[in-house]
């Protein structure tokens, strides 16, 4: 009886939203604000990469945002989870074989490096700060798993979200204090495209989100992880 | 002149009030195949009565028999009697009306000072038989005023001078007829006469009365039947421009009175009142429909 | 003297009250006496004024004032004065009593809000005090405890509420239509409004004020409410507060509208007025019954208040000088005899120990006479015996309603009257008459500050009642103003082409008879003092003390009507605020708590908000 | 084109949001519930980014010169997506846990048992 | 020069500083609420009187506005930035008292990230932004009703995040949709737009956003979670949530609907929800025994009435439905605060447990009965002339159509009046069972209390300034073309 209501109810909004697609055309071009982009993403930001321009440029003010709601999640899942938790409880977990751990503590550091490499490349090549940010989580997944005693130090993790935000904000408020009064505006030089070092504030923020993220999402693995346990 | 009846009036009143009574005793032991007291029993009862010891129950035992009787000798001032009406320009059936409340007031608050139960059970009593009667009388009064369109009942005998007497006009007949039927319950005589009861409640409200204070309410009772039968004259009966033609057709009414008296039982409380709520009440809306719509 | 400085001075003396309460009860309770005092000189001072002034303070750009005429004067002092002796009568009532501060600052803060809705110069201001007023009653109603007056208050708010908000839907459709709220500008425009229009606002206005006047079928509030209210508000409640509702009649029907409108917005017979003068008829002749089955005093008390209202609705309704002023007066006697009565309830309550149960009672004259005459005199006002004050206004009502041709209207006036007598009589004798129960033996009499307020409104009874003269001319300057001709007033009483009304006649009269009778008594006859009980009983004994006639005074008459004059309005409000509640208690069920439900109410929204447009495109 | 062939973007994208929302209106499982809702971001995503889809587009990056620009997809969509995968994720953490929690006070994950607030 | 940008920065710069101070001293976090709340609030007053004349259009970037993401500070935005500050800094000078367990320093952040999603919200000019900020809101308020880990806060949480995720996917998917028909996200230029496209394809983006903000506007039937989640979440946080967090989705809603669709044709049917939404609200009400729970559906109910009077689309409705989420925000946080606390000390949350809190806890119970006085609309407080405003607005429409449910909105109220008087009532006229003796809140609450006490009671005698801003505030949501013209000159 419910499926079948919801079948049918799916079926109305299925009806309605494949009319509305009607307009809009698979595969061709549509967009206004995108050609753009496409066209000046080189020369307003720097940025070869013009997603990259487009998530620390144009609308580097999302990306804030998206920052914040990563923080959020972070810092709410950590007061979900605190409460009534804090018993102090911990199974003593069995260590992993000396192969898994020790391919772990390898691993680790050249995953680090390769997510340092995702967010410092984030304006010229595929990727970014969140991309590069959720490697370098996976890096401490990785720690987690293998070696289970190890925990990050959550003062540290805590100091790099903050850091990292207050670098995001604290660029954005400079500025408006900058030649264009602007928030956010990239009044750093541009440089020329297609060099590292190039494109404004672009890289920096970019290195700010990746650790930014890096240390949230361990944190939300971490926080889950002890849970769990 | 005016003066004089001012003073006389009520004295008069009060004669024939009591005189009254003392007929109607009369009347109804021939009418029960007796002798009878003589006429003047009631006038010797009274002045026996003064010259008796009596006990007071407080000052409002005593204030309320003088209110009530002085709120009756008032009322007699409203009333046209023949062409005597000394006070009627003070005031007309409205004030009659309020009046009449203060006889039956004064009574009560005093019987009420006494603590026997049969006083408060003949008090009550005689609010529910008046709220009883009232109602039909109130519609029939109304008829009159809208008839007539005053609140002066000198000005209705007035008017029945030249209309003839309202009982023998159309509309009003229906509201007189109605009159009629419940002018027992306002002479609370029988079948109504269940304020008194003697047989039941040791004469009600008058039962801690005794010497002076019987006397007064005695006095007070025959003026409130005088007080009734004028009222049925004036306003049925178109009055009389003479004292004596007026005390003629008091007497005949009195007289149907006391065959009515004579041939029904007492009723119970209820029973008076949901025979009064029901025909003379009926009949007087009708009365009083009637006369609003056929007009003045 | 401004109307701006009495409404700064009442309530600023409100809140002061509260605060000198945290220091010390016997300087709050002089403030109080003090406050309320210095309002009624200051109203005294502004007799015959007449002007109309804005207030600095603007609201959304409407501008407010305040003005005061002979109209808003007259209720002005009715709601001072009886606020003044209402104080003075808490001195002693409330002593020991809780959250005296409170009840204080509350008394004072109805009171100036009361006095606020009489001198509002427009709508707006109008409708804030009366807000306020009504607010803060509810605030005091229940002050007691207890579920009955909780019950009490709920009722009130509630009925209050309706009337509140009707009220403002109608003086925002004046707005909207006439861009103004002052009053006397709303009078020009109105005449020319549509006929529509003018009735919405009429019957939405009168919603409003039969509520608050208590008149059927929107009374059922009233008898709780001032039953279980605290006695010295009760009389406040009584007298003046519900009355504001004829305040706002007045100014709706005669101040705003005009005769001219209220002509036009006849059909056939069934006008305005006539409809209202039936509420009143009705009201009169259903409240009489229903106080007649009341076993409580206060109870008794406020049911008649609910009859009275009729009364005076029935004067204002028939719209001659005649019934104007007779409405009016009632007004004024109403207030004075009604405040006398609940003041002689509440000392009896005071004495007694909280006894309002009149089955219970009995006796009492001999232990507090003064309770007793000022009771009596209340009830002969209340019911109008001639001499007292109420006798005059009823007297007038009465002649308009026949003068004008409404017999059955008189009708219904007459007999409520009748029911008067009846549920007045019991009050008296079941509370002073009888014999007085053992436990009342050591009953004292009224305290003194207690017996002031009764002895001034006894006199005032009185006074009024053998001069009407005096109110009268008051009055009659009311309905002046208010555009009827002016009635022929002297001192003592109207004279008329058809029945005047001479009270200093029938005063002397009775007098003159009394006195005669009295020397009678005294002369002739010849008593003894015998103790109460002492009575015949034909040799039987009568048990001391246990032998009061009392428990079911009428009850043959209840056997007749008791099965018709249920209160069967309150019944069904009661029925509609069940219903209420059992559609409330369905309605949540559709927050069922399983999630998925919700998700499926969002989906269905959606989906139907799809489905109509792909079907019919109306969006 | 057939109609698979120029729509199947939009046929997937919606039909896993369909899919999403009939999971989570029939599951009585919070997990399940949450997979639905994850499944219908899913949706949502590949919806976003096959709208900004351009028929044999390449990647909008100059990583050379002389890419024609005129060929490049729509970026905005990339960094919608990118936002809306971070906002997913965010609110999947806190879901998974706050179930955690849930599982922990009530023993069950049964939405229909876990009713207390209601009415 | 005052931005509008450094209402949402300054904040978010110190919520990312939380972490590194609560390093220092946990309790300290709690303050950093009551700063930015402080620092909004003077940004807000500053920039008021500019953009009464002229709306400041903030460009994020520094590039030409349909190709960044611009704020829009108009005297809407600022009004609302003002509210939030305003009610966020009493409730956070609040809950610097009542919260005491748990991670106090999280608290303070989420709480803190919630105000500036909301204020992100009314600010910005971008629809993908709208939804990124909306998220912010929103998952920091899922967060904040699980945060006492009770049973029932964690169920009302889950259920308020199932809800919410399905509301925001279909936001997103609605965004979506107006993206690949309009090729833009910058609210100004979809509206510019709007008449270039097939109406009829408008509308199922358009139903998709109604829907996916109806969740958090909780206008019926999309307001299921809302009962749960108010009255399970912390008193600090109900207050909030029904003071800020259903207001800010329903503005969205309303600048979707006025300003981005301009779509007149559906707001006959917004009106007959929002009557609906509001008897309902009513009717559950008063059909509760939980005091939290009441005013919850309370805030459904008041939702219904905002909801109503702004989809009449009259200036004087608009103005009215503004005012009246201001009174409504002033009114119902007091009152979440006042039984906060009052629920505290009695341990329970049945309005039975109440009886007797008049004498206990006289200030605090005074404070209830003024949010529950102004909430009514009794006049002089602060719900009087927002209902004064919404009932001109109805019945100057003259239409019997807007008569009558005007009918049912004052029948709404007056249910409302019904329960709220029952709860006085229990309050000061009813005998407590327990304890009697004085127990006040700490100062600090008594303080947060006064100051919505006092506005509540100084708005309303003196409404003026308020009127005059949701005046120009109404002009603003009303005139759509200006909205493009500022925007996109």
């Amino acid at each position: 009886m419910r499926i079948f209501l919801s079948l049918v109810v799916l079926a109305v909004i299925a009806v309605g939203i494949g009319k509305t697609l009607m307009e809009i055309p698979f595969g061709e071009d549509t967009t206004n604000v995108g050609g753009y982009y496409i066209q000046s993403g080189r020369d307003d930001t720097g940025a070869a990469n013009i997603v990259t321009s487009v998530v620390v440029g144009y609308r580097a003010f999302d990306t804030l945002g998206e920052v914040t709601v990563l923080f959020v999640a972070a810092v709410g899942l950590g007061a979900v989870l605190a409460v009534g938790s804090a018993s102090g409880r911990r199974r003593d977990v069995e260590p992993a074989s000396l192969v898994l751990y020790t391919g772990c503590r390898f691993l680790f550091p050249l995953i680090l490096l390769f997510g340092a490499y995702i967010f410092i490349h984030g304006h010229l090549t595929p990727g970014g700060g969140f991309q590069g940010g959720a490697i370098v989580a996976s890096a401490f997944l990785l720690v987690y798993l293998g070696c289970r005693g190890r925990r990050i130090r959550h003062g540290w993790s805590k100091a790099t979200e903050s850091l990292g935000g207050l670098v995001f904000v604290g660029l954005g408020l400079l500025g408006l204090t900058a030649a264009g009064h602007f928030f956010l505006s990239n009044y750093l030089p541009k440089g020329t495209v297609n060099h590292l070092f190039s494109a404004g504030i672009i890289p920096i923020i970019y290195v700010a989100i990746g650790f930014k993220v890096g240390a949230e999402l361990a944190g939300v693995i971490d926080d889950l992880v002890e849970e769990s346990e | 002149m005016h003066v004089v009846w001012l003073f006389l009036y009520p004295i008069v009143a009060l004669v024939v009030g009591v005189l009254f009574l003392g007929l109607s005793r009369k009347v109804m032991a021939r009418m029960h195949w007796r002798y009878g007291p003589p006429i003047l029993q009631p006038v010797i009862d009274i002045i026996r009565l003064f010259s008796q010891r009596s006990a007071s129950h407080g000052r409002l035992f005593d204030l309320g028999i003088v209110l009530s009787l002085a709120g009756s000798l008032i009322i007699v001032l409203f009333l046209p009697f023949g062409d005597v009406a000394p006070l009627s320009g003070s005031g007309g059936l409205l004030v009659i009306l309020y009046m009449m409340l203060l006889g039956p007031l004064g009574i009560a608050l005093s019987a009420g000072e006494s603590a026997n139960p049969n006083a408060s059970i003949g008090i009550s009593r005689k609010l529910m038989l008046a709220i009883g009667y009232e109602l039909p009388l109130l519609l029939v009064l109304l008829a009159f005023m809208s008839r007539y369109n005053t609140i002066s009942i000198v000005e209705v005998v007035r008017l029945q001078r030249a209309t003839g007497w309202s009982i023998a006009s159309f509309p009003l007949v229906v509201s007189g007829v109605a009159y009629l039927l419940i002018l027992p319950a306002i002479l609370a005589i029988r079948p109504f006469e269940l304020v008194q009861a003697p047989q039941e409640i040791s004469s009600g409200p008058m039962v801690e009365y005794g010497g002076s204070y019987l006397a007064l309410a005695k006095v007070q009772h025959a003026l409130s039947m005088f007080i009734g039968i004028s009222l049925s004259v004036n306003l049925l009966f178109g009055g009389a421009s003479h004292p004596l033609i007026f005390l003629l057709k008091m007497l005949v009414i009195l007289m149907l009175g006391l065959f009515v008296n004579a041939a029904f039982p007492r009723l119970r409380i209820e029973q008076a009142i949901r025979y009064l709520w029901r025909w003379p009440s009926l009949i007087g809306l009708v009365g009083l429909v009637l006369a609003v719509v056929i007009g003045r | 003297m401004t109307v701006e400085l009495l409404l700064g001075v009442a309530l600023g003396g409100a809140l002061l009250t509260y605060v000198l309460g945290k220091i010390s009860p016997g300087l709050r309770n002089a403030f109080a006496l003090l406050n309320a005092l210095a309002l009624v000189v200051m109203i005294s001072l502004l007799y015959g004024q007449s002007f109309e002034r804005a207030l600095p303070l603007g609201f959304l750009g409407l501008e407010l004032s305040v003005r005061m005429n002979m109209l808003s004067w007259f209720f002005a002092v009715t709601i001072l004065g009886i606020g003044l002796l209402s104080v003075i009568y808490s001195l002693v009532y409330m002593r020991n009593k809780e959250r005296l501060d409170y009840y204080y600052a509350t008394l004072l803060f109805i009171n100036a809000s009361m006095l606020g809705t009489v001198v509002a110069g427009d709508l707006l201001s109008f409708f804030v005090f009366w807000e306020m007023m009504s607010w803060s009653t509810y605030l005091l109603i229940s002050l007691r405890g207890g579920s009955k007056a909780i019950f009490a208050g709920i009722k009130y708010i509630v009925m209050s509420l309706i009337g509140s908000l009707t009220m403002l839907v109608a003086i925002v459709s004046l707005y909207v239509s006439f861009d103004t709220l002052s009053i006397t500008e709303l009078a020009g425009h109105v005449q020319s409004t549509t006929m529509g229009q003018a009735l919405f606002v009429l019957v939405l206005f009168s919603v409003t004020f039969v509520i608050i006047n208590a008149l059927w079928p929107f009374h059922t509030w009233l008898p709780d409410a001032h039953a279980e209210a605290v006695s010295p508000f009760s009389a406040i409640l009584s007298a003046v507060l519900v009355r504001k509702g004829l305040y706002g009649l007045y100014l709706l029907m005669y101040a705003m509208l005009g005769f001219s409108m209220l002509g036009k917005l006849a059909w056939g017979a069934l006008s305005y007025s006539n409809v209202l003068a039936w509420i009143g008829a009705i009201t009169i002749v259903f409240a009489a019954f229903r106080a007649l089955m009341q076993n409580d005093s206060k109870r008794i008390l406020a049911w008649s208040t609910v009859g009275q209202g009729g009364y005076m609705v029935l004067g204002v309704s028939v719209a001659t000088n005649l019934g104007m002023a007779g409405g009016t007066f009632h007004i004024l006697n109403h207030c004075i005899y009604i405040a006398l009565l609940f003041f002689v309830a509440g000392a009896i309550e005071y004495r007694t120990g909280g006894i309002r149960d009149l089955d219970s009672l009995g006796g009492l004259i001999k232990r507090m006479p003064v309770a007793f005459v000022g009771g009596l005199v209340g009830i002969c006002g209340l019911i109008g015996v001639p001499l007292t004050n109420g006798f005059v206004s009823k007297w007038l009502i009465y002649k308009s309603l026949v003068l004008e041709g409404r017999p059955f209207l008189a009708f219904a006036a007459f007999l409520g009257t009748w029911g008067t007598i009846l549920y007045g009589y019991k009050f008296i004798h079941n509370i002073f008459l009888g014999q007085l129960p053992d436990r009342f033996r050591d009953v004292k009499g009224i305290p003194f500050t207690m017996a002031v307020p009764i002895v001034i409104l006894t006199v005032l009874i009185f006074l009024f009642g053998v001069l009407p003269g005096i109110p009268l001319s008051v009055v009659d300057q009311v309905g002046t103003y208010l555009g009827f001709e002016s009635l022929n007033v002297s001192i003592w009483g109207i004279p008329s082409e058809t029945g005047t009304l001479n009270v200093v006649n029938l005063l002397a009269a009775l007098a003159v008879a009394g006195f005669i009778v009295w020397l009678v008594l005294r002369a002739i006859g010849r008593s003894v003092s015998v103790d109460q009980d002492d009575t015949y009983a034909a040799g039987a004994a009568i048990p001391s003390g246990k032998y009061h006639y009392t428990v079911g005074f009428y009850s043959p008459l209840y056997r007749i009507v008791g099965p018709y004059v249920r209160d069967f309005v309150d019944a069904f409000f009661l029925k509609i605020a069940g219903w209420t509640g059992s559609v409330c208690g369905v309605t949540r069920k559709i927050y069922t708590g399983f999630v998925g439900n919700y998700v499926m109410y969002i989906i269905l929204f959606l989906a139907a908000l799809i489905f109509v447009q792909i079907a019919w495109s109306p969006w | 084109m057939s109609f698979l062939e120029s729509y199947a973007y939009y046929v997937g994208a919606f039909g896993l949001i369909l899919i999403g929302l009939l999971v989570i209106l029939v599951k009585r499982n919070l997990i399940k519930i949450i997979i639905g809702l994850s499944i219908l971001d899913t949706g949502v995503n590949l919806f976003l980014i096959s709208v900004g889809y351009l028929a044999s587009g390449t990647a909008p990056i100059f990583s050379r010169e002389g890419i024609d620009s005129g060929s490049m997809v729509d970026p905005v969509p990339q960094a919608l997506v990118l936002t809306a995968i971070v906002i997913g994720v965010a609110v999947l953490a806190l879901a998974l846990g706050l179930a955690v929690r849930l599982y922990q006070n009530y023993g069950t994950l049964d939405m229909r048992k876990i009713k207390e607030l209601k009415w | 020069m005052v931005s509008p940008v450094l209402l949402i920065a300054v904040p978010l710069g110190l919520a990312f500083l939380v972490p590194l101070i609560s390093l220092v001293s946990r309790r300290a976090a709690m303050l950093v609420p009551v700063v930015a709340c402080l620092f909004n609030l003077v940004v807000a007053i500053t920039l008021m009187p500019g953009v009464l004349d002229q709306p400041v259009v903030e460009k994020i970037g520094g590039f030409p506005p349909p190709f960044c993401i611009n704020l829009y500070a108009g005297p809407v935005g600022v009004l609302f930035a003002a509210l939030i500050a305003l009610a966020g800094l009493g409730i956070a000078v609040y809950a610097m008292a009542y919260i005491r367990t748990g991670p106090v320093d999280r608290y303070h952040l989420l709480y803190l990230l919630l105000l500036v999603g909301a204020t992100g919200v009314v600010l910005t000019g971008d629809v993908f932004n709208l939804f990124v900020f909306f998220e912010i809101l929103c998952i920091s308020s899922y967060a904040l009703v699980a945060y006492m880990g009770n049973k029932s806060g964690l169920e009302a949480s889950v259920k308020y995040l199932i809800q919410g995720a399905v509301g925001s996917g279909l936001l997103l998917m609605g965004i979506g949709l107006l993206y690949g028909q309009f090729g833009t996200l910058n609210m100004a230029d979809i509206a510019n737009r709007m008449g270039s496209v097939n109406q009829v394809s408008v509308f199922v983006p358009l139903a998709l956003i109604i829907s996916g903000l109806g969740v958090e506007a909780a206008i019926f039937p999309l307001n299921a979670w809302l009962p749960d989640a108010h009255s399970s979440a912390p008193s600090s946080i109900s207050a909030i949530l029904s003071g800020i967090a259903i207001e800010v989705g329903l503005y969205a809603m309303v600048r979707m609907i006025f300003t981005v669709f301009g779509a007149t044709s559906i707001l006959m049917f917004m009106v007959f929800l929002g009557a609906l939404t509001l008897l309902l609200g009513e009717l559950c009400a008063f059909a509760q025994s939980n005091v939290k729970r009441m005013l919850a559906y309370s805030s459904i109910g008041q939702i219904g009435l905002i909801l109503f009077a702004l989809a009449m689309a009259t200036s004087y409705s608009v103005a009215g439905g503004l005012f009246q989420l201001l009174s409504h925000t002033l009114s119902k946080a007091l009152l979440f605060l006042a039984a906060g606390y009052m629920i505290y000390r009695s341990g329970s949350m049945e309005i039975s447990s109440l009886h007797g809190m008049g004498k206990r806890m006289p200030l605090t119970s005074l404070a209830f009965t003024i949010g529950a006085f102004s909430l009514v609309g009794l006049p002089p407080f602060v719900g009087f002339p927002s209902k004064f405003l919404i009932v001109r607005a109805a019945l100057a429409r003259q239409q019997s159509i807007f008569t009558i449910l005007l009918g049912f909105v004052l029948l709404g109220t007056l249910i409302e009046g019904a329960y709220f008087f029952r709860v006085v009532q229990a309050i000061y006229f009813k005998k407590g069972s327990g304890e009697t003796g004085r127990s006040y809140a700490p100062a600090v609450a008594l303080v947060s209390m006064f100051i919505f006490a006092a506005l509540i009671i100084f708005v309303g005698i003196y409404p003026q300034p308020v009127a005059d801003a949701v005046g120009s505030a109404a002009t603003e949501l009303l005139d759509r073309a200006e909205y493009v013209r500022s925007v996109l000159q």
